[in-house]
């Protein structure tokens, strides 16, 4: 790997850094706050859903592998926190 | 077969993967110890609970009967008979039996002592007192 | 055969099978119990014929376990046994140690037996699968050190495969959780914790390595696919089973005294225990659709797959069925749990013992497969028996589901033994699939004295 | 061994490091996956209990440590991006770097930890306690198996056992902390944070 391939490498890592770290406090803001409801609930899941996509995709490698680990990782990320946002909307009554 | 998926990987993470998980197993079992006395009541396991314990183990009634669901399932739950049908009616039934009714499942006769139908009788009242989590889900067990 | 040594195996293969038949018998016993209560009392009650059929079952898998390790480990250590000699002594040791013991249990009421055999200074008795009296576990664990020392001597000098350490660290691991066994404390919660400790870590751990080396070397014998690929399969599969199981023994701990966490710890890693029983089944097929030599032995190669296929069944999917803790709370201690530990042992460690002496027995009488005669038999047993198992769980699961709505669901529960009246049709089928099972053992059997035209060893 | 020729354009048929430690990812995020739903479906049950038990949590320290990790993971990219140019004592010093960063996550949690248990809390306490401190714990583990797996890369790497080519160990143990990363991405919200 030479070096104009090695930025090419680490420049989308070190942006996706620090998107993660603007997300995380973000995250953190919106707990401090104490917010709660559906809307939050779903921003801040939302949030997490795409924070662990970049790390799958940019941190791990995945972006650069065949569609089908992508796929797993995604298809269980979607069911965990699908299932998870279910559980949250039956608990509001 | 990937060129990149080897066996010595495979094997680290045999060997990791179950030290992992079997400190973690320990570490459970370490909280679950340190939790039991509130669950077990073990201060009202007398003498004459561990006699009794002894006797059941000795006259192998776990090879008909279940006791908090373990055991065999030819015969009734034994871990709540005392709610279900309190002392007196269980040195009463191990007294009669068999019942040498045709064709009916028979239990043998043990010839057990009156200190000794006590000692049973002990050993699963002390055993319906344990908080399993609400199990059985009624009383027929 | 390559090695002379290997021949100590075949007294292991001829006595696991005929306590195996025994075991069988004891059963028939048993499930006619079910439907005529007082069939053959007092001479044999219930609780005897279950100690009997359970011990059996125990002892002849051990049995065939230590065949397959003699068999299996100086062809994977190309070398000689470290003592063939004392592994003939131990085979005699330990047979007439269990065969004593089933005499006890026939002979003597077991409270006597309990006293004649010391369990007043230690008591170890009287627990579901550890009925045997003192001096037997004692027996138990001696054989077990000579064993382990025999076969741990043998791979030191020889080669070192991925097979043979599995293998070694599933038996060592089946003598050190045995010493559970011997830990009896009157309090009955701390009893059944660490009891779980001989039973689960046996079934659902350690046996587990053994089974999947036993496979592997089958696999690599039949197929002839490349032992890096195989050992590769089999490191992860054992891995999956590790990670899922050691904590998987939490879905015992539900309602047992312990604290409530195990519920969700139970649940949550016992629901993944099929993973690895999947993997083992896809893992059988994929070799053998890979393979890369036609082997005489057909029967052995049916085995195989059946041993993927039902230990799925038996101990996966029958397992998943009432391992979450909302559903166990009902099918916990019912005809359920007889229907699984009914599928899952025949599937996962009948089998696997049985794809070994169906590779191994040939070569010890010195041919590398038997007559296609005797291996159509062979066969035919092979499905009488898997096909009554099935049947044999369907029934016990269909009397268990009743069991339960009967006796633990509903405003009116009915009483035990009502309960069981109501479920007698079921108990009745059961035990015709149970003679069904007895032909297909005795079909196998005869297979071994089926004459016809076989193959030597070049 | 393999020879690594790929360029970051190229599509790979196999995710970076060796597929046996994605099986172990999988198995893992498989366990981690249906505990977190697990969580949820327990929430759902006893919501009150869960939000007031959940505003004693120190959401400060949740989303440092949130910090430290993400950092600590793209310390590991540097990594994996040092060794594939055949730099193996900067490869090592990134990796340093990431096992600190696991050293300050475990030292806040274990601060976190002792709060929790000096105010008498325990896995029986309730049901938020018990799913709060198994997770926690259950990933606490993973950071510290992480942490180990990144010691034994990172003394091969300064014995100078990896070179351009050949550094599959260094993918698979970054692949590892990754994971223990975005497993704690998804923990600290759900845990902490949402209600």
């Amino acid at each position: 790997m030479d070096t104009a391939q090695k930025r090419r490498f680490i420049r989308p890592c070190t942006f996706v850094w620090l998107l993660l770290m603007l997300l995380t406090v973000t995250t953190y803001l919106i707990g401090e706050a104490g917010l709660g409801g559906i809307a939050v609930m779903l921003a801040v899941l939302g949030t997490a859903v795409v924070k662990v996509q970049m790390v799958a995709n940019y941190f791990m490698g995945l972006r650069r592998t065949r569609w089908l680990w992508r796929g797993i990782v995604l298809g269980w990320l979607l069911l965990v926190t699908g299932l998870i946002t279910i559980a949250y909307l039956t608990a509001i009554k | 077969m990937s060129e990149t998926f080897t066996k010595a990987m495979a094997r680290n993470i045999f060997y990791g993967g179950a030290v992992f998980f079997f400190l973690l197993f320990l570490a459970l079992t370490f909280d679950t110890i340190q939790t039991l006395p509130k669950r077990d009541h073990r201060e009202n396991i007398t003498d004459s609970v561990v006699r009794g314990k002894h006797i059941w183990e000795t006259r192998n009634c776990v090879g008909c009967h279940t006791i908090l669901g373990e055991g065999a399932y030819f015969a009734p739950e034994l871990g709540n008979v005392y709610k279900r049908r309190g002392g007196e009616f269980i040195k009463g039934w191990i007294k009669s039996q068999p019942t040498g009714a045709p064709g009916r499942r028979q239990m043998p006769q043990f010839n057990l002592t009156d200190q000794q139908l006590d000692d049973v009788v002990e050993f699963l009242k002390w055993t319906s007192e344990i908080d399993t989590n609400k199990w059985p889900p009624n009383i027929e067990g | 055969m390559q090695f002379k040594s290997q021949a100590v195996a075949k007294p292991y293969f001829i006595a696991a099978i005929a306590l195996f038949a025994g075991q069988i018998l004891f059963g028939l016993i048993m499930g006619f119990q079910y439907v005529v209560g007082d069939f053959l009392f007092p001479l044999i009650p219930f609780n005897v014929a279950r100690m009997v059929h359970t011990n059996l079952l125990i002892v002849w898998i051990l049995f065939g376990f230590m065949g397959a390790a003699y068999y299996l480990i100086p062809e994977e250590a190309e070398t000689e046994l470290f003592s063939p000699k004392l592994a003939i002594l131990m085979f005699w040791i330990f047979l007439v140690a269990g065969a004593l013991t089933i005499v006890g249990y026939l002979t003597v009421p077991y409270a006597t037996l309990a006293a004649m055999t010391g369990n007043d200074m230690l008591a170890t008795m009287g627990r579901e699968f550890l009925e045997q009296p003192l001096p037997t576990k004692i027996g138990i664990v001696i054989v077990a050190l000579a064993f382990l020392f025999n076969i741990s001597m043998t791979v030191l000098k020889g080669r070192k495969t991925s097979i043979s350490l599995v293998l070694l660290l599933g038996l060592w691991g089946l003598a050190i959780f045995f010493l559970f066994s011997f830990y009896n404390p009157s309090n009955l919660v701390l009893d059944k914790y660490f009891w779980w400790w001989t039973v689960h870590l046996w079934v659902e751990g350690v046996w587990e390595l053994i089974l999947g080396a036993m496979l592997a070397f089958v696999l690599i014998k039949i197929t002839g696919v490349d032992r890096e690929v195989i050992e590769k399969w089999l490191y992860v599969i054992i891995a999956m089973t590790l990670i899922t199981g050691i904590i998987g023994t939490g879905h015992h701990y539900f309602w047992i005294g312990t604290p409530e966490y195990w519920q969700w710890f139970g649940s949550v890693f016992s629901a993944l225990e099929p993973i690895p029983f999947f993997m083992m089944t896809v893992f059988a097929f994929n070799m053998v659709n890979r393979r890369r030599r036609e082997h005489p032995n057909k029967a052995a190669t049916l085995w195989a797959l059946g041993t993927g296929v039902m230990a799925f069944l038996g101990a996966g999917v029958w397992g998943f069925l009432h391992t979450l803790a909302p559903v166990n709370f009902y099918t916990h201690g019912s005809q359920i749990t007889a229907a699984h530990g009914h599928m899952a042992f025949y599937g996962a460690y009948v089998m696997v013992n049985l794809t070994m002496i169906s590779y191994a027995m040939p070569m010890l009488r010195g041919r590398s497969a038997n007559s296609p005669s005797a291996q159509v038999l062979e066969m035919w047993s092979f499905w009488l028996m898997t096909v009554s198992i099935v049947f044999i769980t369907l029934f016990l699961t269909a009397a268990g589901i009743l069991q339960i709505w009967l006796q633990r669901m509903g405003e009116t529960p009915m009483s035990f033994m009502a309960a069981q009246d109501q479920i007698m049709l079921f108990y009745w089928l059961r035990e015709a699939a149970g003679f069904v099972f007895l032909l297909g053992l005795v079909l196998y059997i005869w297979s071994f004295f089926k004459k016809g035209e076989v193959q030597t060893v070049a | 061994m393999t020879t690594d020729t790929t360029t970051p354009d190229e599509i790979l048929a196999t995710p970076p490091g060796d597929l046996a430690i994605w099986f172990f990812i999988f198995a893992e995020l498989l366990a981690f996956g249906v505990f977190f739903v697990a969580y949820a479906f327990a929430r759902a049950r006893h919501v009150a209990l869960f939000n007031e038990s959940q505003q004693q949590l120190d959401i400060t320290s949740g989303a440092i440590n949130t910090l430290v990790l993400i950092t600590s993971s793209y310390f590991m990219v540097r990594a994996v991006a040092a060794i594939k140019q055949g730099l193996s004592r900067e490869c090592a010093r990134w990796i340093v770097a990431a096992i600190g960063l696991g050293g300050v996550f475990l030292a806040i949690k274990l601060a976190e930890f002792h709060d929790k248990f000096s105010a008498g809390i325990s896995l029986s306490t309730n049901t938020f306690y018990m799913f709060y401190l198994s997770l926690t714990i259950f990933h606490f583990m993973h950071v510290i198996l992480g942490m180990v797996i990144l010691a034994a890369v990172m003394l091969k790497a300064k014995g100078g056992g990896y070179s351009a080519e050949n550094h599959t160990g260094v993918e698979t143990g970054a692949s590892y902390w990754h994971m223990v990363d975005l497993l704690w991405i998804i923990l600290f919200p759900l845990v902490y944070v949402i209600h």
